[in-house]
């Protein structure tokens, strides 16, 4: 095995008085596809933010790439890192959040080109082509002058993704990227990501309630409950022989429609 | 002389602004339902005059209302041959209170209006009658909604009562003027009044904090 | 007369309110200069106090809270008392116009700087997230993302703070700003006649407030709702 | 109102515009200076016990009368034509000169009324005195004219300066010059000539129009007051001369509302 | 076959421009459960919605229980339905929204009670009593001193059905009931309709997602599209083999997600 691309060790996590993650230990290798799941509330968003360092860890250690990503050596020392090195460590990661969070007063070509012009130092020429390469690749090429509230929500959500690929990220998290779609459209949110989880260099980490998709696209399932993994395999181990009563208990009513279908 | 004893010709102010903020808050609060409602009333009359009462207390200077209900309404009486002279306090009583009811009546339409459509169709779908609607299933998930609003409205009420001091009523506004013609002790006086002021508003902030709390109970998951 | 115009009190009340427009139309165009300036001043003492509010550092936003607190909990009257009569003891001596104005300035300072604070919270927070996880910097984030989605919301708040601005200037007649209301109120202490002048104040104000109601909605109408575009 | 109407209350309303000497209201809410001490004791002699007080601006007190917010003003207000046309007065209970506030030591060198006509230099009036009518008629043009609220701003506005001076009646003048180091009545004043004539005005108390009947059996009592000691004791205690009493009598309400 | 419940004909409902229900045409026997699947915007809800006097029509005629809807007889002649007339139709119906709709400021017992209460008269004693009896029928009958927050979405909609059957319906219209649920929750209130299903007095008219779930319980699918009935049939006819194009287009999508599960 490779050395891990992503390492949280016992990493806690609080707000206010409630322990979201509690002591996580976790591994992500690189290229691995890996889907969270597990009940509301039970830390999924807050491993992803948390990553994305738009939340901060109360203990532990995270490494991402190898170095550490909350923290820094300074004189050999580990400091809390500062907004530079935090900076530096994002640039490893593209986030795909669930609301979209497209730029709603910009175009779509300006909302990929702004982070590659601006953060990579891209010309304006270059961006533009590399816009249209990942427009293509979400098969919105025809769409990039319109501003995001002129598009569906599955098409939204398809640039979100190519804003985020645009960076070039070695990582891309994802959360819940179809919950907030309408059921036809998350067909197609669903089959650009099953195209880039074919890309063997990506790593892909993903939290979603599509339990069918999870265990299509997925090299390793992990059920969260309460801030810690409870239960973690490959898709078929996981889902087929569940050991854990909890996880049995919360792949019940994942179950009970493909159960149905069988009867049908 | 000592600012102390600038205190109990001030407190004997500050008593009158106090009764006025009360009886105008109230008389507002009834105000804000009666055109807040109004507005959304389905008789075309009754919303046409909500909207112009609104449309003027909001659209005129409160000090202009005031000093047209104590100087100018008189004459018309006299010139109608009816007697409309108010009495300074039911002048600034009714100054004031149109004035906030006009912007409350807005917070109440809002908060009505924010009541989300579902729960009509929901009561409608029980068989309820529009007016049932209204006053079990809309107004009082409005009300908390209403509350914030009126707690500024009402602090804002607070800091308009220094305004009848130029109508002659003796608020805590006036006293201090009184007192500043006999000493001319600008400065402790002016600075007694903001303290003085300031502290009023902050117990009627919490006083409204506390009200708000116990008609918003359901919101807070309490029982 | 007044100002070197005279009216005609004999002709009956038509004549007269036609003979004391004049009048109340220079006092007018005081009431919109007063207002005017007041706006300009809670303008930009407003961002400062909101910048204030919202800084990292307790020891500087917590008095400004309690700063803006207490502006916002104590009467227009009384500050400008304290301004027109204190400060001078103090070696600060204003005209009334720039008493008043700075008075008026003041106290909206207050209501502007949450204004600000509201229209910048009000772009999501998802939006500076997402701008995060895109590794803008932080200065981007505001100038890029937050501000042009913020000030098409917070112009329009601005406007209708104009708009209160202008029917608080009345206040300021206490200290002999000849503003529309001082205007009328000397008419009637002259001619004995309150119900013309005040009435003709109440109706002139109507229509100021209406029309720069009507001003702000058509900017709120204009101005586009998801932001300042950016191609 | 009648005087058996206001008998039948048992109470009198009384306006004050809060002037000190002439009428104002002390720290402890009561009602001061000649006119309210006059008032009180002629309205004893008239049988009323029990007095209203309420304190007004000098401007609300004529349209207080008329809308019979009051019964009766004692402001010891100057008895002008016009004023008479608007409502009843008494018989004079004082008579008064004019003065000028300025700042101390009299920078500008103020010492009449007339010296406002030309230049630059502002003179402040209360709004409602009759001092603009004399300003006006000794040519002192609007833009050197600045209206204040009332007394009590008086001082402020001369010494910061915002006004050169405040023109007032004489005993007002020396009344706020005592109260403030930063200001001083101008020395050496000379009396406005108006119409030539000296400008000199009679302070009476003041009725609504329809109040014919208190007027007369108050100027009765007032006039059985004024010849005691005790009358020339209130005067003299709120500072009035011996040729300011005097004076009080050579007027009648008559002769000023006809002039 | 009995006479209709229910009988929509030539029914036409615009919004603006859009004709949303084009001369449809429905009938519902007295006791039939019936499922209305469909795409989106295809005038699922609107039909519910017109049945419980929520929206207006254009044109063509409602009947319900052998009476006008939307129309009522004066002096022989039908004119449009006043207040009176539509509140006594609305008597033989109760609705489940997909939002629950509960009423946030009273309690679970309060929620029930307040409209046989106020609307029918009952006495506080008596429609206590009831609310008890249907709150033991949707398993919640220790949780009606709660107010709507403190429950779970699934125990929302509960409530919100043992509501609507407080009034003693003959029909019920469910809109979506479980599309606002997450996930875990869905199963518990597809137990208590299936549960209802089975009382044969009962009419039920239900427009689902739940594809497996809608097989389960109906005696009749219809597929909407565009304003129209398109198809239907018996649950066993109309999924296993779809005649109309625009059905296998629709059904495609929905057999997709099962045959990903028959992988496992
Ligand atoms: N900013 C915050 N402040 C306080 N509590 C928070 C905050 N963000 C998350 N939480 C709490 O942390 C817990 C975990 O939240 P998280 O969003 O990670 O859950 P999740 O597994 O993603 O759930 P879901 O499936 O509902 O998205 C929840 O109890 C949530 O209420
Ligand atoms: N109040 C309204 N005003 C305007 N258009 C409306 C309104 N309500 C519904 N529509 C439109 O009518 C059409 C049908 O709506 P309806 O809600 O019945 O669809 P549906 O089949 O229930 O869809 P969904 O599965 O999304 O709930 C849609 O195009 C919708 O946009
Ligand atoms: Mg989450
Ligand atoms: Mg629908």
């Amino acid at each position: 095995m490779n050395e891990p691309i992503i390492k949280l060790e016992k990493v806690v996590k609080r707000f206010g008085d409630t322990t979201v993650l509690n002591e996580l230990d976790f591994e992500v290798q690189p290229g691995e596809k890996v889907t969270i799941i597990g009940p509301s509330g039970s830390g999924k968003s807050t491993v992803l933010r948390i990553l994305m360092t738009l939340e901060g860890i109360d203990s532990g250690m995270i490494y991402v790439a190898g170095q550490p990503l909350w923290h820094e050596y300074k004189n050999d020392a580990l400091v809390p890192a500062g907004e530079a090195h935090l900076r530096n460590m994002r640039k490893h990661m593209g986030m795909v959040f669930q609301q979209f969070n497209l730029f709603p007063h910009m175009t779509v070509r300006r909302n990929i080109t702004e982070a590659p012009v601006h953060v990579l130092g891209l010309s304006k020429h270059e961006a533009r082509q590399r816009a249209e390469e990942y427009l293509e690749l979400v098969g919105l090429a025809d769409q990039a002058d319109k501003f995001p509230r002129q598009l569906s929500g599955g098409q939204q959500q398809r640039v979100a993704i190519a804003r985020a690929l645009a960076m070039r990220p070695r990582i891309m998290l994802f959360d819940e990227p179809t919950s907030a779609l309408d059921p036809e459209l998350v067909g197609e949110v669903l089959s650009v990501i099953q195209r880039l989880s074919q890309e063997h260099d990506l790593t892909m980490l993903l939290v979603t309630h599509e339990m069918q998709f999870a265990q299509q696209i997925s090299d390793r399932v992990c059920f969260f409950d309460k801030g810690v993994i409870v239960e973690q395999g490959t898709p078929e181990t996981l889902f087929a022989n569940p050991v854990e009563p909890r996880t049995r208990e919360f792949l019940k009513g994942v179950t009970l429609e493909a159960t149905v279908e069988q009867d049908a | 002389m000592e600012w102390l004893d600038y205190l109990p010709p001030l407190m004997k102010g500050a008593w009158v602004t106090v009764q006025l903020a009360v009886y105008s808050t109230v008389l507002g609060g009834i105000f804000s339902f009666a055109f807040g409602m109004g507005k959304l009333a389905s008789n075309r009359a009754l919303r046409a005059f909500s909207i112009a009462v609104i449309e003027f207390f909001r659209g005129t200077s409160l000090l202009v209302q005031l000093f047209w209900l104590y100087f100018a309404l008189p004459l018309l009486g006299q010139s109608l041959g009816v007697d409309l002279r108010l009495p300074p306090v039911l002048a600034g009583v009714l100054a004031l209170s149109l004035n906030i009811g006009a912007y409350g009546a807005e917070v109440v339409r809002g908060a009505l209006q924010a009541v989300p459509r579902e729960q009509t169709e929901a009561a409608q779908a029980l068989d309820f009658t529009p007016r049932q609607i209204l006053w079990r299933i809309r107004l009082p998930q409005a009300v908390p909604e209403m509350m914030p609003s009126f707690g500024n409205l009402a602090v804002q009420n607070l800091k308009d009562t220094a305004l009848v001091s130029l109508v002659g009523l003796s608020d805590l506004a006036f006293r201090a003027e009184q007192i500043r013609n006999i000493t001319q002790d600008n400065t402790t006086i002016y600075t007694l009044l903001l303290l003085m002021y300031f502290g009023m508003a902050l117990v009627l902030t919490l006083c409204m904090k506390l009200l708000e709390r116990s008609v918003g109970r359901w919101r807070s998951g309490g029982t | 007369m007044l100002f070197g115009i005279s009216w005609n009190l004999d002709g009956g009340n038509w004549l007269f309110a036609w003979s004391i427009l004049p009048i109340l139309l220079r006092g007018l165009l005081v009431t919109v200069q007063a207002a005017a300036l007041g706006f300009v001043v809670a303008a930009i003492l407003g961002l400062l106090l909101a910048a204030l509010k919202g800084a990292q550092s307790r020891w500087v936003s917590w008095p400004a809270k309690a700063l803006s607190e207490f502006i916002r909990d104590t009467p227009l009257l009384v500050q400008l008392f304290f301004l027109y009569y204190v400060l001078p003891d103090y070696g600060i001596v204003l005209p009334a116009f720039l008493t008043g104005a700075l008075a008026l300035g003041i106290q909206y300072s207050a209501y502007t700087s949450e204004v600000y604070r509201a229209g910048l919270e009000s772009v999501l927070k998802g939006q500076a997230e997402a701008a995060r996880a895109l590794d803008l910097t932080p200065l981007r984030i505001f100038a890029v993302i937050v501000l042009p989605q913020a000030i098409p919301r917070i112009i329009p708040a601005l406007g209708n703070y104009l708009v209160s601005i202008m029917k608080d200037v009345p206040v300021l007649s206490v200290v002999s700003v000849l503003e529309m209301l001082n205007v009328a109120k000397i008419i009637g202490d002259r001619s004995f006649n309150y119900l013309i002048p005040l009435s003709m104040v109440g109706a002139l104000y109507l229509v100021l407030t209406l029309a720069s109601s009507a001003g702000v909605r058509y900017l709120d109408n204009r101005l586009p709702k998801q932001g300042l575009p950016l191609r | 109102a009648t005087l058996q109407q206001i008998k039948d209350k048992g109470v009198v309303r009384i306006a004050i515009a809060n002037e000190i000497p002439y009428g104002y209201s002390g720290l402890d809410g009561k009602a001061k200076g000649i006119g309210p001490d006059v008032a009180q004791q002629v309205m004893k002699q008239l049988g009323v016990k029990k007095i209203e007080w309420s304190t007004t601006g000098f401007s609300s007190l004529i349209p207080g009368l008329k809308a019979h917010r009051f019964d009766m003003v004692a402001a010891e207000m100057a008895i002008l034509p016009q004023r008479c046309q608007q409502v009843l007065f008494s018989d004079p209970n004082s008579s008064y000169g004019e003065g000028l506030l300025v700042a101390k030591g009299n920078p500008d060198k103020l010492h009449s009324f007339e010296q406002f006509s030309q230049g630059q230099a502002k003179v402040a009036i209360m709004a409602g005195a009759d001092q603009l009518e004399m300003l006006q008629a000794l040519g002192v043009p609007q833009s050197n004219i600045l209206t204040i609220a009332s007394n009590a701003d008086a001082i402020s506005t001369v010494s910061t300066g915002r006004a050169s001076a405040y023109a007032a009646t004489s005993l007002t003048v020396s009344q706020l010059a005592g109260k403030s180091p930063r200001v001083e009545a101008a020395s050496d004043f000379s009396d406005p000539v108006v119409h030539g004539q000296p400008v000199r005005s009679w302070g009476a108390f003041a009725f609504a129009k329809d109040s014919q009947e208190l007027r007369d059996a108050f100027n009765a009592e007032l006039a059985k007051f004024k010849s005691t000691p005790a009358w020339r004791k209130i005067m003299a205690q709120y500072g009035f001369s011996d040729a300011d009493m005097k004076a009080s009598f050579d007027k009648k309400e008559s002769q000023l509302c006809a002039q």
